[in-house]
């Protein structure tokens, strides 16, 4: 894969992957190594690149690679706390989770403030499989950082996994509030409410599926929670008419977008999947009314 | 195309600074020749006007793409793939350890990743 | 109960697939058997595998929406949801989560033969000289790991896997979320299907 | 008033050079200042306030985006009488006496090193080299309260206010400079970069290094109580609908809303 594009292409690609964070580890390795081969190119950019890589690297756990990466970056900035971090990731990926620790503690003694060795203190309790203690852990670091939205959608996740919903639902709440213009949260939002079940809950969830429709017109996802939530409280036994046949309403209004976007989608290919869309459809409203 | 707008902006850049120097040029000629100055040759004006136009037709050319006018429009295209990851928080100890988990020996086992206890 | 439950090369190479495309995720998808054998012969026969989460695994919308689809598909085609596949994020983690029990008691309730399987993380090697799968049915109304002298997988099917992933062939695998992010893509995969089919 | 002619020699000597050295004398000044800057130790208990007040406006400025249950839960965690955050959160008032903090001073005397002594020392020595030139004409007419500004050093009375001398021109180009310094030191670029590498990623800290977070939260705390909740998404449904109508289905006729009759 790597001989196969031009090295700016490469650089280009690992800098959309390092700015996004993606989490393609072994792509990430072999191109970074590529682009390494002509490290004069990158001019300062390259020491961002040999962090990328060291953190592919243990990902995939290649400790050799990861090693030289930090060894060409101490090299450079031998005090710099970043780096230290590095070497810490290195031993949690060795599995010497208590070493790790140590190296955490004694660049939280220098800087209590640091926010990124806190979460490394995390990451180790989720690595040896304690979610419970991680989730600890992440709300003592959250007491002290309240406007963190990487760690307030981390805390969502571990307690998705925990199956505490309604917590999991408060974390999203903070996540809204610090960038209500994206509708994945929204959508991630209203997809825990719907898990929560409940009238109540597939009501807010109805609302910010919309919602998150109402932002970006082409989240799927977003669609079919709107049909399913709206689906749902048609068929509840409680509410009036009124609600009823407003929730009919929706429930119609979001199949037919997604008939839609099928459709469009469907137009080259040959096996159409709009079939089982509309036996879907069809299935569900037969419980609806 | 890069490099033909760039052609475009310096024939831009080359004609304003022309007609700015052709403008001080005519008020030194009014000057030595005692003439009231009331407003600068027609033809000054035009390849002022002309070669700010082409600057900007450059510039624009080269500044890089436009962005969509809508706050969310770059949100659309991103995905919870990518928007859920949390980089501050990966662990390492996955799946992803055994599949690629190679060391020095090229002798894939996990095991070699533990401490040497 | 079924007397013997087999998996298809192809249902066995997209479950390595999914594992191997996302290894850093926990992840599950269901497995389709054919419902004339299961019905007559007992035999639980999986012919292919359809890959549902790695984003969100608790999350009730995206899985409700995917086993609608893939059932109507399956009653198209002679099929019928009978197992259920879940990978946990944490390399030694093989205990069934309990998000995991409460999926494959929905699978079971649709088909009472149906069994589910745990990938075992610490197996998943690119060379796939083992089966990755630990075997779990209901016994007692509880899920019980199985231990079954009868191999679950066709000789040449390892071999196969281990291609594939050399190949990266997984890196065009999709499941249920991209599908979602992007419904030109095909839950089913037609283009790994006849790359496999090719090889077999 | 006679027009005024000025040689050719003044622009090659004299605008020209101030222009030169009061810009290579800035980018100098803005290496040095990277050189003797330390890093600002913050303690947690700071972050932590920072971080809490912008919650806090978070909450008020978004919080139409959340349910009203749980924008009222936020509220009372900020603003209960008895629990509030705001209300019970105690900081003593950090007015601190600069010369008390020995690291303070130091700071400050960085600050005074790079920002204060070059402009002296360079306006002094502009001032003596070209002090009593006229060089050059602001091309629009100014009143006379201009001439101290614009004229320093030339105390002519009956010269017109658009002139400039060149210890003004100097002062000028000084303020003038800043954005070309931006522009061309930039905010983001590359020599940045490493030095972020050097240090840690930081967290962004605007209110990192509040004076007195007491008069911060009572201020906020005020904002926060006189806020409502207006929930944004109250008709969102009927919103989404209305904007966007059903598409037409482009094959087949599909009589959905027909099935869709309540029984």
């Amino acid at each position: 894969m790597a001989a196969a594009i031009s090295w700016e292409d490469a650089r280009d690609q690992l800098k959309k992957w390092r700015e996004e964070s993606a989490r393609r580890s072994a792509e990430t390795l072999e191109l970074g190594e590529f682009v390494l081969t002509n490290h004069r190119g990158l001019g300062d950019e390259v020491w961002a690149v040999h962090e990328q890589v060291c953190i592919a690297a243990l990902d995939v756990g290649d400790i050799a690679e990861a090693s030289s990466a930090i060894d060409a970056l101490k090299a450079q900035f031998p005090q710099s706390k970043r780096v230290k971090r590095l070497q810490g990731m290195k031993l949690e990926a060795q599995g010497r989770f208590d070493d790790a620790k140590l190296v955490y503690e004694e660049l939280l003694k220098e800087d209590s403030s640091n926010a990124m060795i806190r979460k490394r203190l995390v990451a180790i309790f989720k690595a040896q499989d304690r979610i419970p203690d991680a989730i600890k852990e992440l709300m003592k670091y959250l007491e002290s950082f309240m406007a963190d939205h990487e760690a307030w959608l981390e805390l969502s996740e571990l307690y998705i996994q925990e199956q505490h919903y309604s917590k999991a639902a408060f974390c999203l709440e903070e996540l809204i509030m610090s960038n209500p213009h994206n509708h994945l949260f929204h959508q991630k939002y209203a997809e825990i409410r719907y898990t929560q079940g409940g009238t109540e809950s597939m009501e807010i969830a109805r609302k910010y599926f919309a919602q998150a429709v109402k932002l970006n017109s082409n989240n799927i996802r977003a669609l079919y929670g709107l049909f399913l939530a709206a689906t749902h409280l048609a068929s509840s036994q409680k509410g009036t008419a009124k609600s009823k046949k407003d929730n009919i309403r929706y429930a119609a209004w979001a199949s037919q977008q997604l008939q839609h976007r099928y459709r469009l989608a469907e137009r080259k290919e040959s096996e159409p999947q709009v079939q089982h869309l509309e036996k879907m459809i069809d299935s569900l409203q037969i419980t609806a009314s | 195309m890069a490099t033909f707008s760039g052609f475009i902006l310096a024939v831009g850049f080359l004609g304003l600074a022309h007609a700015g120097y052709s403008a001080a040029q005519h008020r030194t000629y009014l000057r030595l020749t005692e003439q009231e100055f009331t407003r600068l040759p027609i033809d000054i004006v035009c390849q002022g006007l002309v070669s700010l136009l082409i600057t900007i037709y450059g510039v624009l050319n080269i500044a890089g793409q436009f962005r969509g006018i809508k706050a969310m429009a770059d949100m659309e295209k991103k995905s919870f793939d990518t928007v859920g990851n949390r980089p501050s928080f990966f662990m390492f100890r996955h799946r992803g350890q055994a599949m690629f988990g190679l060391n020095p020996t090229g002798n894939k086992n996990v095991e070699t990743l533990e401490p040497a206890t | 109960m079924a007397s013997e439950t087999t998996l298809s090369n192809r249902a066995y190479c997209k479950l390595i697939m999914h594992a191997a495309k996302y290894p850093h995720a926990a992840l599950n998808g269901v497995l389709l058997a054919e419902k004339r054998k299961l019905k007559e012969n007992k035999i639980l026969r999986f012919v292919d595998c359809v890959p549902l989460c790695h984003l969100s695994l608790g999350l009730a919308p995206v899985l409700e929406v995917a086993l609608f689809q893939i059932d109507s598909y399956c009653q198209a085609n002679g099929l019928i949801i009978a197992g259920y596949y879940h990978a946990n994020e944490h390399l030694k983690d093989l205990n069934p989560s309990p998000i995991a029990l409460k999926i494959a008691d929905k699978i079971y309730d649709n088909c009472n033969e149906a069994c589910f399987f745990m990938i075992d993380n610490t197996k998943m090697f690119v060379d796939c000289d083992q089966c990755v799968l630990k075997h779990y049915t209901v016994q007692d109304n509880k899920w019980k790991p199985k231990s079954s002298n009868t191999p679950l997988l066709s000789d040449d099917c390892l071999s196969i896997a281990a291609d594939l992933l050399r190949e990266k062939t997984y890196q065009d695998l999709v499941d249920f979320d991209t599908h979602l992010d992007d419904i030109s893509n095909d839950w089913l995969n037609p283009e790994i299907n006849t790359h496999l089919n090719s090889c077999t | 008033m006679a027009e005024l002619l000025l040689d050719p020699n003044i622009r090659l000597w004299v605008v020209l050079p101030i222009v030169f050295i009061t810009f290579f004398v800035g980018i100098i000044r803005h290496y040095v200042s990277l050189l003797l800057t330390s890093q600002k130790k913050v303690s947690l208990q700071q972050v932590s306030d920072g971080q809490a007040l912008v919650k806090s406006r978070l909450l008020r400025e978004n919080g139409k985006f959340i349910p009203r249950q749980s924008f009222n839960m936020r509220k009372q965690f900020f603003n209960n009488e008895e629990s509030g955050f705001f209300k019970t959160q105690k900081r003593e008032g950090v007015a601190q006496n600069p010369m008390a903090d020995p690291s303070m001073l130091t700071d400050m005397l960085k600050g005074n090193l790079t920002n204060i002594l070059p402009m002296i020392v360079i306006g002094g020595w502009i001032n003596w080299t070209f002090s009593g030139f006229v060089i050059t004409k602001v091309p629009f007419p100014l009143t006379l309260r201009f001439k101290p500004m614009l004229q320093r050093g030339v105390e002519l009375a009956s010269l017109d206010a658009s002139w400039v001398s060149s210890a003004s021109w100097y002062f000028l180009n000084v303020f003038g400079l800043r954005s070309v310094y931006s522009l061309i030191l930039g905010e983001n670029n590359a020599a940045d970069q490493a030095r972020l590498m050097q240090q840690q990623m930081s967290m962004s800290q605007p209110m990192g290094a509040n004076p007195d977070p007491m008069k911060a939260f009572k201020a906020e705390w005020e904002a926060l109580e006189i806020c409502g909740h207006k929930w944004a998404l109250e008709n969102v449904e009927d919103e989404l609908i209305e904007r966007s109508p059903t598409p037409v289905v482009p094959y087949g006729p599909h009589n959905f809303l027909s099935k869709m009759k309540v029984k």
